[in-house]
């Protein structure tokens, strides 16, 4: 790995040297000519018009870019041109730049090439295979690992974000020690040596009651580096997560016995009900699930049907074929209900005759008729179950499900899928995810044994229970009581402020590690940067105190670094899994190379179902408004809070940014006199609370919806006082947090709030541009839904030989899950701009995804349609730029310059699409150190007043032609990939040469559902959108309820 | 220059022109002329046929920590360029060698100048040579060397004479004018997209 | 009628006129000029202050954003430029028409043109990203390849229209001036007066030779303006017809932004001269309330006009069937937006209809109200068309209003700070009524002594 | 560029109609070179002095066809010839496109070459011309008749002007 301060001559040196930029241009004044009129020449040598000139002609974005930073120099070179122009004779130097080579050339090292290492990214809950690309030694983008067999390229928006969390300028640089005084509040804050720190550490381990709480873990080796942690000192390892999955757990205990995490299979599934699981957003592993539902609706005559029981509008609810808006309460009506349909009505299944399970399904027979959905359809999806066994899927889980009666939720979920012999199949017992094994009942027992005062030491790693744990647990006066708190965390946030050392891990992309993704699926973790500050990983800090305690097994005193215990590890722990046969140097190369190793579990087999645990589950009574609670996709539990991407990233339902909010239903606004953005005051377990409001279409009633993962205090910048800590509302029943269905009070305050949302409308006025088609009608007409309109063109136009490069989206596949937004915002230099200039439409995004509602809007239905430059053939914002600033390539590409552009923003009134962004203000000038280092080099970062949009990330498409050339070959399709296209995964977008036939894109641009967006104004896009399908038994979309294009 | 030089042409000859006897007016329509004159000037000289690369540092020929001779290791030692700058052919960017490259022969080669003493000291105190840069574009100019190398363009079109240079200097002006001019001739078959060197 | 009444009142000897018309410029001004003239430039000074700030800042301090890439200054431009078309309409296309009544007002509409245009020439200048580079606009041999400008876009059509139009214009107001210049020279007392109109007057004699060549000059001057003034804002209305954004690409634009024109030029020489009429009482001689009349009645029917284009596009939007289109006229009148367009019908089309009522154009101060109110119009006629359309366009996920800011308004307000300041030393300056082409024409009306 | 100035003998008249008289008079005596100088264009001085009708129109036309075509041959060429590029999908010569710019350049073209003319004919711009009388460019007007005309004779033409009324007759540089 080579160091950061090697620098890349061509990138970084003007940081350090454009300083010399704004002084490099006065020459020496020379004799003025003694006539009454200057020659012009020493007019121009003469200083004072140096300085009008500069004055005139470069102040304005020099003053704005201070000498230290690197964009003075871009700003000076832009500005030459003008300079030039007038002073022509005052020859303007360029600054001195130093170039500094290596002292050594590091092998791996090629200038502007980027090396990319497999690593794994763990946020609690999903595990992803990572290629994170370096160049001159540090990370730039992070990407999905293509050989990874469950996210298979794909990643998720925090997986890509948390690149920004390396950079963050909040971190803490080293040790410190908090002075807590008597009342265990924070006096100040020193910093610390290592030393001390281990010293104070060992003294306090060596008198016992230790415990170390840490966030869900599923590297194997990190569990051992803990485990022989434990075994040294006799502490106690609690693992807890604010999104733990253990009702699904104990569900799983209570049903079959076992108590584990199962692996779904929605790519085998052909009719999938999810009950408050939205697993394509926010539960467990979206990206993989993601993946594997999007699959099974690639072959349309084939496609699985999704029907969501949603209790707020989450993504996966977005994309249902048949979405029933419900209240928390109402979860496991839904599923006895189904279960009564099945087993009671139609007699369907082994518990047929059972009498016990009868008896406990029967007060379920009626439930249709509270249910906001039309019996027939009821019946329906019961009949399409059974047609369907073994190949249907029912799940039910996350926050919205977290009701008093989240565990019999489970059990009902279970018996569904036993009836339906789901298990075995669509469910993967053998195959239960290993990492999930965070807890809140273990936390509870933690908090019993502090206030009992038996525990002493508390070590808390890589989670932030201060922030994120409800405070109705009473964590924060328990952990007073302990005498030594030990943190991880890379800044002083929540927890941090209660512990006396915060002992700073290393980033995830500066340590070594591992990954248990799935049962015997093993990855790597690289590190991809040396450490930047002095920090020190949480397993070395465990090694060195049992080596300085000389407690613990051997290997827990042994190693030097983490990173041979690591090695040692994968030798006698990890090949004996997954690398038989091999020579282990050949097998860890393999893993580095890979980045993954073994084979997923297989076997798994149906369980036997204990019909006695279906006694305990009743139906439940519900009064007035009930509370959800759920994570988002940006923001998750709130842990990379301080990231501005995940801030600025629009909800992937609501489109609003820089907030969270309450949802409530159009009725309920109408009944409450609230208005889109009006403060509502709600309490609930005692807690009051004042949020903005927004008004969702598609909502139940009586359901009042709000985000977690907002309101952070101490988490930095960006983060703090954005949005309301919502975890403060969670009540606790039997050491169970309950996220739902708590009785809610609201009081409309009047009071006004602007809420952020950079989505101006909400539906399509029935234009054509989501074209959506019932399965049904699809199957009578491929193109059905769309409206073809007659083009012709007074003249032939202009030739494209060689490469012309398109793109095609497929709506059918795209769950707008916004993973390409984060993609294209890392990969090209997009600034964030914040709340206020969001709310005042100055959003940067390249690439953004549409959200429209259809049909009822009581009731609405969702379509998504991500929307970049279209590079059209005939592009009308290329015909008005007055200084041929965005003209056409030769390969069909709508190329933006961004240096001769002058600002006139005509070609944004042009667009028809509106894709075109204007840099109104100096945006790059925010940029914070480090963060700068996470720019990429090769796409130019555009100063104020300049025009920018996507570019088909042209620089990847020299890129690729260039390696090509190289290697004296010719193209191969697919060898270029735009960022979007890398990381979606439902692979809804393609990318590549349409002159070459046997391209996927060519072949994309026959099918027949494929259609230009605004076809009749013969913009001749080079982007081609497939028609969304929706398997739901209709013979018309909700489209046509409104009105019809004419 | 010749613009300059026409412009004043212009101005003395006009001031030269018969107007009465006032001097206050002979001053005013001086002035006038001059302004006219200005105008004139400045239209000429952002026009390169006037004023060939004004501004482009061609010639720029800085002194350097170290005075390295090119002349003497690539004419008289007969050393390649891509010894040295061995990224070139893979990389956007030609390398400035690292310092174990020099000391592969100045372990043994001329080690008593006090030159290469300070490049021995930097080597072994593993610090590094701060060089001046010569051949600066704009960032947003995207250049790749090692397309142009795999097209057989020769270092010397663009850097010129180097193994002649003693001490190093900017040969052409690298102007877009001068980019597009070679990429314009039809045997190069080289792309005129703006996005081939802009993005 | 012009036939009947006379064109310049009481008797004028020809060296009164002489008088009358050079005394502003003999005169110490008096202190309600002075006023005027500060306030104006402390305006003036507070725009030049904006618009830097705005310029060193970025144009996010404006209300322009996404998808409203164009605002105030847009919409402030084509306002000036509106304006700067009556003068050289009333002198040349009169001109050709030999309508005799528009000596005493030309001059001074001229100049409202001229100084029009130098107002709205900034903006499109300022209105860019990066004003410091609006010289590539220009087609100038440069060391880029070179790399020349898109004479496909309406934007380069402006830069030749406008500047070419600010030239002519220019050239044909200084001309017209030559021979006054002459005559103050001819009447000045010091020598710093005799010099500074010596220069200006080019040395002019006045013999018959010389004026036979100058008056068929002018004839040229003005052949040439009347095309000229109709081009120009037919290609400023091009910038929003040729693009096509629903709403601005229709085939109307030209004849109806030129109706528009004239009229909200009218509206401002009317505004104008009756400052002209209080501030210099002896000038109400040669500016008439005929004249006065006349121009009213312009305004009344090209007021008719554009209320005709009003109703036009909407029909054009409903007959051509395109859901668009509907979709942003529908809005225009109904939408967010709609008060505007109703200030907007109200103030061009309702209120000018006054002017049916002789006794309406005759009077002073209510033609005065009416003209403000015909100039705050044609502003909303511009916001509306710039606003409406593009807040509303295809993609109703882009739909986003205008984030108007206090910049926008103080460049709105400081534009007319510059406007007054070199009005209201023009009048101080240069004879505000054309001296030589008014004497020829003392007498008409007179018919034969008989009154 | 300045005219010589030439010695001769002026007349200053009143009114209109003397000075007309007088131009008719003059130029029936047979002289040449005369001139009358007038506040402003009198009517039917051409006639009375013999002036023949403008050539400025020809330089106007002649400068606005140059205008037209050069406007055509800078688009042409630097969109089509030197540098072409495929902008918005259209032809490299999109001449409807190009019209306003010719059109434009005919006018600015013609317009300032007869303004040029103008200052040719006359012989401006000139500095402080002798003048013959301050009020020639208020109210009063003049005829000078050059020494070099034929038939000049100081006695003669002195007598002729006071026969036709005139206020006042001087020796003057004109």
């Amino acid at each position: 790995m080579s160091d950061t301060h090697q620098h890349d001559h061509d990138h970084d040196h003007e940081h350090d040297h454009s300083a010399d930029a704004s002084s490099a241009s006065v020459p020496a004044p020379t004799l003025r000519d003694p006539r009454y009129w200057l020659s012009l020449e020493d007019w121009a040598k003469d200083p004072e018009f140096q300085k009008m000139a500069e004055k005139e002609f470069m102040s304005s974005p020099l003053q704005e870019s201070d000498g230290e930073d690197g964009w003075a120099r871009r700003e000076f070179l832009k500005l030459m041109g003008a300079s030039l122009a007038m002073a022509s004779a005052g020859c303007i130097r360029r600054p001195v730049q130093k170039i500094v080579p290596y002292n050594k050339q590091p092998e791996e090292v090629t200038f502007t090439v980027p090396n990319l290492y497999t690593s794994t990214y763990f946020d609690g809950s999903e595990a992803l295979g990572l290629l994170v690309s370096t160049r001159e030694g540090r990370p730039l983008k992070i990407e999905g690992n293509p050989k990874h067999p469950l996210n298979k390229g794909a990643t998720s928006v925090r997986a890509q974000a948390h690149i920004l969390s390396l950079y963050d300028p909040e971190r803490i640089k080293g040790p410190q020690r908090n002075l807590l005084n008597k009342a265990k509040t924070n006096r100040d804050t020193i910093s610390a040596k290592w030393d001390d720190v281990d010293d104070a550490t060992v003294k306090q381990l060596n008198k016992g009651g230790v415990v170390v709480l840490s966030g869900a873990i599923n590297s194997p080796a990190t569990r051992a580096v803990i485990g022989d942690f434990c075994q040294a000192f006799g502490a106690k390892h609690v693992t807890w997560e604010p999104l733990a999955h253990e009702e699904i757990r104990h569900g799983q205990k209570a049903s079959y016995g076992e108590a584990l995490v199962p692996f779904y299979r929605f790519d085998k599934a052909k009719v999938i009900v999810s009950i408050g699981a939205d697993f394509l957003g926010t539960w467990m592993m979206p990206t993989t699930y993601t993946r594997q539902f999007s699959a099974g609706r690639k072959d349309i005559e084939k496609m699985n049907k999704l029907v969501v029981f949603d209790p707020h509008y989450s993504l996966t609810g977005a994309n249902a074929d048949v979405r029933i808006r419900i209240k928390p309460s109402q979860q496991i009506s839904v599923v006895m209900g189904l279960a009564h349909e099945i087993v009671v009505k139609k007699g369907f299944g082994r518990f047929a005759g059972n009498a016990s399970v009868k008896a406990a399904l029967e007060p379920f027979a009626g439930v249709v008729s509270q249910l906001k959905m039309e019996p027939a359809l009821f019946v329906k999806l019961a009949e399409d179950l059974i047609a369907n066994k073994g190949k249907s899927l029912v799940v039910a889980g996350g926050l919205p499900t977290l009701t008093a009666q989240a565990q019999e939720l489970q059990i009902a979920v279970n018996f569904l899928n036993s009836v339906l012999e789901n298990d075995g199949e669509t469910i993967e017992s053998k195959n239960s995810l290993p990492g999930l094994t965070a807890s809140y009942s273990e936390m509870a027992d933690l908090i019993d044994s502090l206030n009992k005062g038996t525990v002493k030491t508390v070590i808390i790693h890589r989670t932030n229970p201060l922030y994120s744990l409800p405070p109705s647990f009473g964590f924060k006066d328990a952990l007073k009581k302990a005498d030594l708190v030990l943190y991880t965390g890379d800044r002083n946030d929540e927890t941090g402020l209660q512990s006396d050392y915060l002992i700073p891990d290393h980033h995830p992309l500066e340590n070594w590690g591992d990954a248990e993704i799935g049962r015997g699926l093993f990855s790597i973790h690289q590190p991809t940067i040396r450490p930047m500050y002095d920090t020190r990983s949480f397993e070395l800090s465990l090694m060195t105190w049992g080596y300085l305690a000389k407690k613990g097994p051997k290997r827990l005193q042994e190693f030097e670094t983490f990173y041979d215990y690591l090695r040692q590890f994968w030798k006698t722990d990890i090949q004996p899994k997954a690398g038989k046969g091999k020579s282990f140097d050949d097998f860890w190369d393999e893993a580095l190379q890979d980045g993954v190793v073994g084979t997923q579990a297989s076997g798994s087999s149906s369980r036997t179902f204990k019909t006695e645990a279906l006694s305990s589950v009743k139906p439940v009574q519900s009064q007035g408004f009930e509370l959800v609670l759920h994570p988002t996709v940006a923001m998750g539990d709130g842990s990379l809070a301080n990231v501005a991407w995940l801030h600025e990233l629009p909800d992937p339902v609501t489109k609003i940014c820089w907030d969270n909010y309450v949802s409530v239903s159009i009725a309920t606004a109408e009944a409450l006199k609230l208005k889109e953005g009006m403060l509502l005051e709600l309490t609930v377990n005692g807690v009051t609370k004042e949020l903005p409001t927004h008004i969702q279409p598609g909502l139940h009633d009586d359901v009042l919806a709000v985000a977690v993962g907002y309101g952070r205090t101490q988490a930095g910048k960006v983060a703090n006082g954005v949005g309301v800590n919502s975890y403060e509302m969670v009540g606790v029943k039997k050491g169970q947090a309950i996220y739902a269905g708590a009785f809610v009070e609201v009081k409309n305050t009047h009071k006004k709030y602007l809420l952020a949302n950079p989505q101006g409308h909400h539906t399509m006025e029935g234009r054509q541009i989501v074209v959506e088609a019932t399965l049904k009608e699809y199957l009578k007409n491929p193109s059905a839904g769309q409206h073809k309109h007659h083009i012709f063109s007074i003249w032939s136009g202009h030739a494209y030989n060689g490469h012309k490069w398109a793109m095609s989206v497929d709506l059918n596949s795209c769950t707008g899950c916004n993973a390409c937004v984060v993609a294209c915002q890392s990969e090209n230099n997009i600034p964030v701009v914040g709340k206020k200039y969001v709310i005042q439409g100055r959003e940067m995004y390249w690439i953004r995804v549409d959200r429209y509602y259809v049909g009822d809007p009581a009731n609405a239905q969702a379509v998504f349609q991500p929307l970049m430059c279209q590079h059209c053939d005939n592009a009308p914002c290329e015909s008005v730029c007055p200084v041929a600033a965005t003209v056409h390539s030769d390969e069909g590409l709508n190329d933006m310059i961004y240096n001769r552009c002058v600002g006139t923003r005509y070609c944004a009134n042009n667009c028809p699409y509106k894709v075109r962004r204007f840099n109104w203000f100096n945006f790059a000038k925010l940029i914070e150190k480090p963060m700068h280092l996470a720019l990429n080099p090769d796409v130019t970062v555009r100063v104020r007043g300049v025009m920018e949009k996507c570019s088909f990330c042209v620089h990847r498409i020299k890129a690729g032609k260039t390696k090509a050339n190289l290697e004296k070959r010719e193209l191969v399709d697919g060898e270029i990939k735009t960022a979007c296209q890398q990381v979606c995964p439902t692979d809804a977008i393609v990318f590549g040469d349409v002159n070459n036939p046997k391209s996927q894109v060519a072949q994309m641009f026959k099918d027949k559902r494929g259609y230009a967006l605004l076809e009749e104004f013969h913009a001749a896009p080079n982007v081609r959108y497939q028609a969304k399908i929706r398997n739901n038994d209709q013979e018309g979309t909700a489209h046509d309820n409104k009105g019809s294009h004419s | 220059m010749v613009s300059l030089r026409a412009s004043f042409a212009i101005v003395r000859n006009m001031s030269k022109i018969r107007i009465g006897n006032n001097t206050s007016f002979r001053l005013g329509f001086r002035v006038m002329l001059v302004m006219f004159a200005a105008l004139t000037t400045l239209t000429l000289s952002s026009c390169d046929k006037f004023q060939p690369g004004i501004g482009y540092n061609r010639g720029y020929a800085p002194e350097q920590p170290i005075p390295f001779d090119h002349s003497l290791h690539v004419s008289q030692n007969k050393i390649q360029c891509q010894y040295c700058h061995n990224q070139v052919e893979r990389s956007r960017d030609s390398n400035i060698p690292a310092l174990s490259t020099c000391m592969n022969c100045h372990l043994t080669v001329k080690t008593d100048s006090p030159w290469i003493q300070k490049v021995r000291d930097a080597y072994d105190k593993k610090k590094s040579i701060e060089w001046v840069k010569v051949h600066m574009l704009p960032d947003h100019v995207q250049f790749n060397h090692s397309a142009h190398i795999a097209r057989g363009v020769n270092c010397q079109t663009c850097h010129g004479p180097v193994e002649t240079m003693q001490r190093i200097f900017q040969f052409s002006d690298l102007s877009m004018g001068w980019c597009v001019n070679c990429h314009r001739q039809p045997e190069n078959k080289a792309p005129l997209n703006c996005s081939t060197c802009h993005n | 009628m012009m036939k009947r009444n006379p064109l310049v009142l009481g008797h004028k000897t020809l060296k009164q006129i002489t008088e009358d018309i050079v005394a502003p410029v003999e005169t110490m001004p008096s202190k309600g000029w002075l006023g005027l003239f500060l306030s104006a430039k402390m305006l003036f000074i507070f725009y030049i202050i904006t618009l830097a700030l705005v310029v060193s800042t970025g144009m996010g301090l404006l209300g322009v954003n996404h998808p409203n890439g164009w605002g105030t200054m847009i919409i402030t431009f084509v306002f000036w430029i509106g304006i700067g078309h009556a003068g050289t309409l009333i002198s040349a296309i009169l001109f050709l028409f030999r309508q005799k009544w528009r000596t005493s007002v030309a001059r001074t509409a001229e100049a409202m043109t001229v100084f029009a245009v130098m107002t709205a020439g900034l903006f499109p200048l300022l209105h860019t990203g990066r004003p410091w580079l609006d010289f590539w606009l220009f087609p100038y041999p440069n060391q880029r390849g070179p790399l020349w400008v898109n004479f496909r876009s309406p934007l380069l059509w402006d830069v030749f229209a406008v500047s070419t139009y600010a030239t002519v214009s220019m050239v044909f107001w200084y001309i017209g001036m030559v021979p006054d210049f002459a005559t103050i020279r001819d009447r000045a007392k010091n020598k710093i007066r005799h010099t500074v109109y010596g220069i200006l007057s080019l040395g002019w004699r006045g013999t018959a030779k010389n004026w036979s060549h100058y008056e068929m000059l002018y004839l040229l001057l003005a052949g040439l303006s009347a095309p000229l003034v109709l081009s120009v804002h037919t290609i400023v209305s091009f910038d929003f017809a040729v693009s096509n954004l629903p709403g601005w690409h229709t085939t109307i634009f030209p004849p109806y932004f030129v109706a528009g024109a004239i009229f909200s030029g009218f509206g401002m020489v009317v505004t104008l001269m009756t400052f002209v009429r209080i501030g210099f009482p002896e000038f109400k001689n040669y500016i008439t309330l005929d004249h006065m009349e006349v121009m009213n009645k312009i305004i009344m029917t090209t007021g008719l006009m554009v209320g005709y284009a009003y109703a036009s596009e909407f029909f054009v939007a409903w007959y051509s069937g395109n859901i668009y289109e509907r979709a942003v006229f529908i809005n225009r009148a109904l939408g967010a937006y709609g008060w505007s367009y109703w200030v907007m019908v109200s103030c061009n089309v309702l209120i000018p209809q006054l002017f049916w009522f002789k006794k309406i154009r005759r009077s002073i101060p209510i033609m005065f109200v009416i003209s403000i109110f015909v100039n705050i119009g044609m502003w909303f006629e511009r916001f509306v068309i710039t606003v409406t359309s593009l807040h509303h366009d295809f993609l109703p996920s882009n739909w986003g209003n205008y984030a108007w800011t206090m910049y926008d308004t103080a460049i709105l307000v400081g534009s007319f700070g510059m406007f007054l300041t070199l009005f209201l030393l023009y009048l101080r300056v240069f004879p505000a009524i054309s001296i030589a082409e008014i004497k020829p024409v003392k007498d008409v009306g007179y018919g034969g002594g008989q009154h | 560029m300045a005219t010589i100035y030439k010695p001769g003998m002026a007349a200053i008249f009143e009114t209109e109609e003397a000075i007309l008289k007088a131009a008719h008079k003059v130029k029936e005596m047979g002289f040449k070179k005369f001139d009358a100088i007038t506040p402003y264009p009198v009517h039917g001085m051409e006639e009375a002095c013999g002036i023949q009708r403008s050539w400025i129109p020809y330089v106007a036309f002649v400068m606005g066809v140059f205008g037209c075509s050069s406007g055509w041959l800078l688009t042409w060429w630097t969109s089509a010839v030197n540098w072409p590029l495929n902008i918005g999908g259209k032809p490299f010569h999109s001449l409807p496109a190009f019209i306003p710019i010719m059109f434009e350049l005919t006018i600015l073209f013609s317009a300032l070459s007869s303004v040029a003319a103008l200052f040719y004919a006359c012989g401006l711009p000139r500095v402080n011309p002798p003048i013959i009388h301050p009020d020639l460019t208020c109210h009063k007007f003049a005829i000078f008749i050059p020494r070099d005309d034929v038939g000049y004779d100081e006695g003669k033409i002195e007598g002729m002007f006071q026969a036709l009324g005139a206020s006042a007759i001087k020796r003057a540089e004109f």
